[in-house]
């Protein structure tokens, strides 16, 4: 397989080529084997190099960029990190083309659909396998522009449209920050593979570092939805959920985590950039619960629920233990896709995103309902299910390296996750059924790929101490055992904070149906998601929109074009003023000549004095 | 003597000419005409290698005047080819026309081949009355406007030039041009060269001395309009060129220098607006001749540049005479809108010459520009070269104005013109001469070089 | 063998005379068949180049006027690029004119060729003089083509076309008769003036009028408010040449004359000129946003990308500089694609106010597609020709000087931001009035037109070496004349 | 007394130039002229050149002046009074019989400074000046050529 | 018969050709300022050759005396015929062509 790994991205990229060139013309049916199967295809390519996986593989394909002394190879490589990243990205994916066959059926867009899906996952793979910067900055924009095209599949939406626009904008200014990341390491290192920086990190000061470090650290914000750039996920919703599925749960928001991780050492050098990543990363998982706490779009939910599992991500790789983040990635992307997939579902029976229109679900889709019971457990860090480990064990690193704080907020996320996951379960499936119509049972293409990610959500996190191991190839992974009574410690205060959140979920939604909770304004601002997208409008869209208006009708109109127009009227009015002085009568035209010789006198006579 | 060979055989065919017109052989008259300006300039080749000093010094036959003579006659000639449909369009019917154009020409001949200050007033007084009735032949209004207008300022002017002789002569005790007379800075010669400049820039239509050309190129016919424009100026300029030692004395020189700026830029702003197509060429003449007047200020240096400057301003002026007078006197912009629907060729060769006019790379136009202007500035006026480009952008403007109306503008009615076979022989020889001098003038710059 | 390729279209023009208007079909096969010819005719310059030598190769040379003012054409990396350029987008301009232009063909057909000769010849011609020729016959042309069958208000602006370049070339006419006088034995020959010793105090002035004749062109920030109209009112074809190639000619002057010339006035204005062109990438971009008119916004977006361009060149490095000959290549194409979509959408709807278009993605699918790819590109998408350039410029200047790159880079999020804001405006969303759902489809010919630039984007994104290496070592030796060290023989190590 | 005579002339001639200048009448102005330019060729005589003071008298007092007079009365004619032609007539007789005498006399004159004949004149014109004399001759034909052109009607 | 009082005779008389053009309206009177202007300078060229004793100013001033001549009659020409159309010769009837 060591020859062949480089194969798996291309899979995806040559259904991609095809389904674009060919789009029109092929038959659905067709689509629905290709797509789905090439996937398939890297996927087992993909778990096989794992398999077989010795060390770090490179395969350098051609050399893209070569000027002067900066020369940028197409290389690809598959070492312990990538190869989780892979696994799970093409693996999911997979799942999701097939539940996508039964979600997008009677969509007229279904080859164009298949289409960008495969170029997200050939884009997604890109980045993972990629072996320097620039290209992991392809699939870096690559996924930036599937998110957008999906994001707007349905453009005739407005909403869809505008969303599209926002989200590919805000990855912009992310990779603004990403660019000039690779700049600086460029004039660092003078080369920008990650093993040549991962090795001669140490050369530099930290301070540099530190400034590096932080303008990747912007682009991964951007990427992975935390808390400056996060503003474009929840509009993102707008786009058909097996897409929030794929990109906005399992695989694109975690390139950000990915990419800290396999610059871990840069990171690790600048010290406070790593402090930097957990805390924001640990503000934004709080941040988002809170919020998550009062929408009532079930997607929505999940949107803010994705940030604040990333957040924790962050925190755990802030914190220094880079396994236990890419472990909580690994079982985030199975039980968050399963919670979207549940909710597509859902939303596929009602039709409806607003839960309020929604309850009693329970008996109309029982599958349905089981597995997303499943998923909510996981999340909420119930023992037996395969988050609990991954987040706890994140917690727990973060308490032993001495983030107390983080710790704390850590665990108070936790209830809140409970609380708000619990919350939309309720609303869905328990009380009666408030919306029109009658909700069917999802068809079985997608019950499918829904019970096999239940499936992974509860056996992912048994094996959470080989995990470490597999990573500590690279060298960077520390593996701190504590204390056995510590553990037991740490884990019952989040179980029993999960348990209370539950339980008041329980209280307000099923015994008071809802309306007990007071609407207090407290309510209100965390409903109007603190008017942040608002803050952001003002404060950078509406002056950039006004101040262009203003400049284009006053500056660029008035002053430049005023000039350039002014001095050629000038010179008309000037010819009409001098023609004047043509008068036709001859008494004037003696006086010209006299003039004339008089002032050729006063030169001469001047000449003489 | 042999040297006053082309004069007699023009004033020969000339007379020739009157006695035939005398019998109304209208036809005949032209004949002859044509003949006389071609016997002249053949015989002007042939005598290219006698040159010299002949009638005890009167008559300077020497490179310059033989060069410019045969300007003269070739340009009359393409005159004679715009006015042949031309007069009897417009009523002009006698056979005089061509009459006055030989003698106004053998005027210039003989100004031009001088370097006595008395010949040339004598030269320059022949061209100017032929000149008077020429602008007159139109017999309508603005035309005997026109030659009024002309005769009395030409008087005024030529008042000026004898007062300069007579100061000259005071000075230096006889009329002859010697380089040294003319050096010496003294007040009565500063004087004397103020008072001649001020007649020669009359005919030259230098600022202070232009006012007559707008109206009498407007009144006049176009073909005599077009006549104006370049023979008198070449008459004028050499004469110049033969009294540019005068510049040697500061005085002198700043007034001339100040009469340029004010002709390049005049000439330049007030065509900006103009209406009337003549009153228009009549301005881009004015500022024309404030480019060649800058020539003047190196002295025999810049003859060369000078002389190929006026050839190809010739070609390119009498080029738009011939489509203005195929319009037959509707010389308002709006009657040429829409033309180039109704009249490709004409329309294709306004729009020619008036990019050459504009000084466009692939033209003579350009490259006369580029000459002139190196020469002036590597002669030290870098910042007379700065303006007068900056006058010239102007000059873009309004000749492409032109070629807005006729391509740009659509128009209801057809506009009004007539095929002249002659004027259109003209009009296609000056557009193959102006290319020749833009893209192969080798020849030509190897001989002027050589001889000026 | 250039000359041909130069001269071959003005010969065609020059038969077409004679031709008469009437079968206007004849018209356009023939023209198209002549650029077409004369684009395979410049490949064979292209194979037969040897990058190894920088120097400009297949020299023509002939005494034409003497005295200095000689016919001496040749094509080194970047000219022979740039003529590429050139010879690739006439044929399909033209292909793109033929059911644009309803009348008077004959006129537009012979307007066209002529200004591709002029194009060419700029490009190619190794003495200054010709230069110049070359530089202001190309107005002419384009004077008529957007005078004649441009929109509305044609006439003002193309006189304010003409008027503008003129005033600035005019100048520089007068630093041409300088450099002729003060040159020895009147050579005006490239090579020779790039080793003519010129005073500093001459040098600045005179780098002053052949920089502002350039920035005029190019058009840097203050210079450019004819670029708009200009764009708006010419015909599709016009603009697609206009930006595509007439712009770059600027950038191509700086490179070639104002900058190896005149050394030590560059050294003197280049902070100036490098803030302006930062000043001009986000000033165009934030212009462009405002826009309502497409192919304003167009024309103002090609500010911006230029500004990128000139900052390569301005800032000096290898890296940049060579970024920035790359860029000139690919915003020819990507801008020169966008105008001939919002063309076929003109031909189509008849208007360009982005308030009247809407959701066109449904009935022209691969119109939008088309659109897409070519939006991409121009923002500089990896993978794409766009990011390869801009990568590159940001990275020079990045390395010269941090907050000259930060800047620079803000033009990445405002082209995202312009251009996806257009794309949406046109093609997504509701569609406005329902005669557009059935609006014709792309037909081959406009198909077959932008197939070709599309492969360009992709073979020039993801394979830039084949192009890169071809004017690098051009690149690295007009550097080496800017700065002014002696012309050592160019060794093949590592740039700046 | 030849002093006398020559200041009579200097104030002659600029008295006409005054009224010529300032006097309202058409007719009478250019008469005065007559006046100046008849005292001019008395000057002439004195100072020596007698040949062109008789030429100046004769050809300008006389021809050119007259002709003048004819068409300010063609102007003058359609609205003026008939009275004016005495004064007119009696200024411009008495010009012309004061300058005959002076030109009788001028041999006398003390200030003779030139001196040679107008023969000499002849031969001057006829040996160096040939190529002018010829030009005149040229000159004087296209004036009358185009002043008849000018006064052509339309037929 | 001081040669001072002669050249102050040609400048005055010279002078007031020139302010006889501006002072009157009428074609003639203008023509006519031109005459005595000329009349002046040939004053002031004979005073010069008095001084310097040679022949040939008189032939220059006889020249000029018969090109003035000839001119004039062109001139009177023109005016006649502009007289003849419009019954008055003053400069407003020949204020048609302006700007």
């Amino acid at each position: 397989m060591r020859e062949l790994f480089w194969l798996i991205p291309l899979f995806p990229a040559f259904g991609a080529a095809f389904l674009i060139l060919f789009g029109r013309v092929i038959s659905r049916k067709l689509v629905s084997w290709l797509a789905p199967s090439l996937v398939g295809l890297s996927f087992l390519f993909s778990l096989l190099s794992y398999i077989q996986l010795n060390g770090v593989w490179v395969k350098e394909l051609f050399s893209w960029i070569k000027v002067g002394n900066l020369s940028i190879p197409f290389a690809l490589q598959f070492d312990p990190l990538s190869s989780i990243m892979a696994v799970t990205v093409s693996g999911v994916s997979f799942l999701i083309h097939i539940y996508s066959i039964g979600y997008m059926a009677n969509d007229w867009g279904y080859n164009r659909y298949f289409a960008y899906l495969n170029l997200f996952t050939f884009s997604m793979l890109l980045l993972v396998l990629s072996a320097n910067l620039p290209l992991m900055f392809i699939g870096w924009e690559g996924v930036g522009l599937c998110s957008y095209l999906l994001i707007g599949f349905w453009f005739e939406k407005d909403a869809a449209a505008d969303a599209g626009k926002k989200a590919f904008i805000v990855n912009r200014i992310g990779d603004f920050g990403f660019l000039l990341g690779i700049f600086l390491l460029f004039t660092l290192f003078g080369n920008l593979s990650f093993n040549y920086i991962n090795s001669h990190v140490s050369a530099v000061s930290p301070g540099i570092a530190t400034a590096a470090a932080l303008l990747l650290f912007v682009g991964a914000t951007g990427k992975s939805a935390q808390l400056p750039l996060y503003i474009w996920l929840p509009d993102a919703m707008e786009g058909p959920t097996p897409v929030s599925a794929l990109i906005h749960a399992a695989t694109m928001v975690t390139a950000g985590v990915y990419m800290v991780s396999r610059l871990f050492p840069l990171y690790q050098h600048s010290g406070f950039a790593l402090e930097l990543v957990a805390w924001v990363g640990i503000i934004t998982a709080i941040f988002a619960a809170t919020i998550a706490l009062a929408q009532n779009d079930i997607k929505r939910v999940l949107a803010y629920s994705t940030i604040s599992q990333i957040g924790y991500m962050f925190a755990g790789v802030g914190v220094g233990a880079v396994a236990a983040g890419m472990f909580h990635l690994f079982t985030h992307a199975f039980f968050k896709s399963l919670l979207f997939l549940c909710a597509g579902a859902v939303i596929h029976g009602v039709g409806t995103n607003d839960m309020r229109k929604m309850g009693g679900l329970r008996k109309a889709m029982p599958v349905t309902f089981w597995t997303f019971l499943i998923a909510a457990l996981t999340i909420s860090g119930i023992p037996g299910f395969s988050a609990f480990f991954s987040k706890d064990e994140i917690l727990k690193e973060a308490y032993l390296s001495g983030h107390k704080w983080i710790w704390a907020i850590g665990v108070i996320t936790a209830g809140l996750t409970a609380f708000y996951i619990f919350r939309l379960i309720f609303m869905t499936f328990y009380g009666e059924y408030r919306g029109e119509g009658h909700p069917h049972e999802a068809p079985k293409v997608m019950l499918i790929p829904m019970s096999i990610l239940a499936l992974f959500s509860i056996i992912g996190g048994w094996f959470p101490k080989s995990f470490a191991h597999y990573l500590s190839p690279l060298g960077y992974i520390k593996v701190i055992e504590a204390s056995h009574s510590l553990e037991i410690y740490l884990l019952g205060a989040s179980l029993i904070l999960a348990i209370i959140g539950i339980y008041i979920a329980w209280l307000v939604y099923v015994k008071r149906k809802g309306k007990g909770w007071n609407f207090g304004f407290v309510y209100r601002v965390i409903y109007g998601k603190y008017y942040v997208d608002e803050l952001y409008n003002f404060l950078f869209v509406t002056p950039y929109r006004k101040g262009s208006e203003l400049i284009n009708r006053y500056f660029d109109k008035g002053v430049i074009d005023r000039t350039v127009e002014g001095s050629g009227e000038a010179a008309l009015g000037g010819g009409n003023l001098l023609s004047k002085l043509q008068t036709g009568l001859l008494k004037d035209y003696g006086l010209w000549m006299a003039t004339g010789i008089i002032i050729g006198l006063f030169l001469a006579i001047r000449s003489l004095l | 003597m042999i040297a006053l060979v082309p004069l007699l055989i023009l004033v020969g065919f000339g007379i020739i000419a009157l006695v035939l017109d005398l019998f109304l052989l209208r036809w005949w008259a032209k004949l002859s005409g044509y003949a006389g300006l071609i016997a002249a300039s053949i015989s002007l080749f042939f005598l290219f290698s006698k040159r010299g000093k002949f009638l005890n010094g009167l008559l300077v036959f020497d490179a310059k005047g033989i060069y410019a003579s045969l300007l003269i006659l070739v340009f009359t000639f393409l005159v004679f080819l715009i006015a042949d449909g031309y007069d009897l369009k417009v009523g002009i019917v006698e056979g005089e026309l061509y009459i006055l154009f030989l003698f106004a020409a053998a005027g210039a001949v003989v100004m031009v081949t001088t370097s006595h200050l008395l010949v040339i007033f004598v030269g320059m007084e022949v061209l100017s009355v032929a000149s008077y009735a020429l602008a007159g032949l139109r017999k309508d209004e603005l035309s005997r406007e026109a030659s009024v207008k002309y005769a009395i300022l030409g008087v005024f002017s030529s008042v000026f030039f004898v007062f300069g002789m007579a100061l000259y002569y005071g000075e230096t005790g006889n009329l002859f041009i010697s380089p040294e007379a003319v050096a010496n800075p003294s007040p009565l010669m500063t004087a004397a060269a103020l008072f001649l400049f001020a007649g020669l820039m009359f005919k030259a239509s230098l600022v202070p001395f232009h006012i007559w050309t707008p109206d009498v190129y407007q009144g006049s016919p176009s073909p005599v309009a077009g006549f104006f424009s370049i023979v008198t100026k070449i008459a004028a300029f050499l004469a110049f060129l033969r009294i540019s030692g005068f510049l040697v004395n500061p005085a002198v020189r700043w007034f001339l220098i100040g009469s340029i700026i004010l002709t390049v830029i005049y000439g330049n702003f007030v065509a900006l607006r103009q209406k009337d197509i003549k009153r228009l060429m009549a301005y881009s003449s004015i500022s024309h001749a404030g480019y060649m007047a800058m020539a003047l200020l190196l002295g025999e240096k810049g003859g060369w540049a000078l002389l190929f400057y006026l050839s190809v301003y010739g070609f390119m002026n009498l080029g738009s005479f011939s489509v203005i007078s195929s319009l037959v006197e509707n010389n308002s912009l709006d009657d040429y809108k829409g033309l180039s629907k109704a009249a490709p060729s004409l329309a294709a060769g306004m729009a020619f010459f008036m990019i050459s006019l504009a000084g466009f790379p692939p033209t003579g136009g350009f490259l006369a520009k580029f000459f002139l202007f190196s020469e002036v500035g590597a002669g030290g006026y870098w910042w007379l070269v700065v303006i007068a480009i900056l006058a010239s952008l102007l000059s873009v403007y309004y000749y492409l104005r032109v070629v807005v109306y006729m391509y740009m503008k659509g128009r209801v009615e057809k506009p009004i013109f007539a095929y002249f076979p002659s004027s259109l022989l003209a009009m296609f020889a000056s557009i193959l001469f102006i290319l020749e001098l833009g893209i192969f003038p080798r020849t030509l710059i190897y001989f002027l070089r050589i001889f000026i | 063998m250039i000359s041909a390729i130069v001269f071959i279209p003005l010969f065609a023009a020059v038969i077409f005379i004679f031709v008469s208007g009437k079968n206007v079909k004849f018209f356009k096969i023939a023209s198209l068949a002549v650029s077409g010819f004369v684009f395979l005719l410049s490949i064979v310059p292209f194979i037969k180049f040897e990058a190894a030598n920088p120097l400009p190769q297949f020299q023509e040379f002939s005494h034409w006027i003497g005295f200095g003012l000689n016919y001496r054409i040749g094509a080194d990396g970047i000219s022979l690029m740039l003529l590429l350029l050139t010879t690739f987008l006439a044929p399909l301009a033209i292909a793109s004119s033929w059911n644009y232009i309803r009348e008077r063909e004959k006129e537009y057909y012979i307007m066209m060729l002529l200004l591709e000769t002029g194009m060419l010849g700029v490009f190619v011609a190794q003495n200054l003089f010709l230069f110049y020729v070359f530089w202001e016959a190309m107005l002419i042309p384009m004077y008529f083509i957007i005078g004649i069958w441009g929109g509305k208000k044609r006439v003002y602006a193309t006189l304010k076309f003409v008027l503008y370049t003129m005033f600035g070339s005019l100048l520089m006419l007068v630093g041409i008769f300088y450099l002729w006088k003060v040159s020895p034995n009147h050579s005006l020959y490239f090579y020779d003036l790039y080793s003519l010793k010129i005073s500093d105090s001459t040098q600045i002035l005179l780098f002053a009028a052949f920089a502002l004749a350039f920035a005029i062109k190019v058009p840097i920030f203050p210079f450019h408010t004819w670029l708009p109209d200009a764009h708006t009112e010419a015909p599709t074809a016009g603009s697609v040449l206009l930006a595509a190639v007439l712009l770059k000619m600027g950038g191509y002057g700086f490179l070639r004359l104002a900058i190896p010339v005149f050394p030590e006035g560059f050294r003197l204005f280049s902070p100036y000129l490098i803030v302006l062109a930062i000043i001009s990438i986000v000033y165009g971009a934030a212009m462009a946003f405002v826009q309502k008119d497409a192919k304003r916004l167009v024309a103002y977006s090609s500010v911006s990308h230029l500004g990128v361009i000139m900052l390569g060149i301005f800032i000096f490095t290898f890296k940049a500089y060579t970024g920035g000959i790359y860029q000139m290549l690919n915003h020819g194409l990507s801008t020169g694609a966008l105008f001939l979509l919002v063309g076929m959408v003109y031909e189509r709807t008849h208007t360009r106010e982005m308030e009247r278009l809407g959701g066109l993605a449904r009935p022209l699918p691969l119109l939008s597609g088309f659109l897409m790819i070519t939006v991409l590109s121009s923002i500089g998408l990896p993978g794409l020709n766009g990011f390869v350039g801009e990568f590159l410029v940001f990275m020079g200047s990045f390395e010269a000087n941090k907050t000259v790159g930060i800047f620079a880079a803000l033009g990445v999020i405002l082209s995202a931001v312009y251009l996806l804001w257009m794309f949406q405006k046109v093609m997504q969303g509701k569609v406005k009035n329902e005669a557009y759902m059935k609006l014709p489809r792309m037909n081959l010919r406009e198909i077959l037109i932008m197939v070709p630039i599309v492969i360009l984007y992709f073979w020039m994104g993801l394979y830039p070496k084949f192009f890169i290496s071809k004017f690098e070592k051009s690149a690295k030796f007009m550097m080496e004349i800017s700065s002014k060290t002696e012309i050592v023989q160019v060794i093949d190590g590592g740039g700046k | 007394m030849w002093n006398f005579i020559y200041w009579i002339l200097f104030v002659l001639s600029l008295a006409g130039l005054g009224v010529f200048l300032f006097c309202r009448r058409e007719d009478r102005a250019v008469a005065s002229l007559a006046l100046t330019f008849a005292s001019l060729g008395g000057i002439f005589a004195l100072m020596g050149h007698a040949f062109l003071g008789t030429i100046l008298v004769m050809l300008y007092a006389g021809a050119v002046i007259v002709g003048f007079i004819v068409v300010v009365w063609l102007i003058v004619g359609k609205s003026g009074e008939g009275k004016s032609l005495v004064t007119i007539s009696s200024i411009v007789f008495l010009a012309v019989a004061f300058e005959v005498i002076v030109l009788l006399s001028w041999k006398k004159a003390p200030f003779k400074s030139i001196s040679f004949s107008t023969a000499e004149l002849g031969v001057f014109f006829m040996k160096d000046y040939l190529y002018l004399f010829e030009l005149t001759s040229l000159l004087i034909l296209t004036a009358v050529v185009s002043s008849l052109v000018i006064l052509r009607r339309r037929k | 018969m001081s040669v001072f009082s002669l050249f102050l005779l040609s400048a005055l008389l010279f002078a007031g050709g020139m302010a006889g053009f501006f002072i009157r309206r009428d074609l003639v009177t203008m023509l006519l300022s031109s005459e005595i202007m000329l009349a002046g300078a040939n004053l002031a060229l004979l005073t010069f050759a008095t001084m310097r004793n040679s022949i040939e100013a008189d032939a220059i001033v006889l020249i000029v005396l018969t090109v003035a001549a000839a001119e004039v009659a062109v001139a009177l020409a023109a005016i006649a015929v502009v007289v003849r159309r419009k019954e008055e010769a003053t400069e407003r009837t020949v204020s048609e062509m302006k700007g």
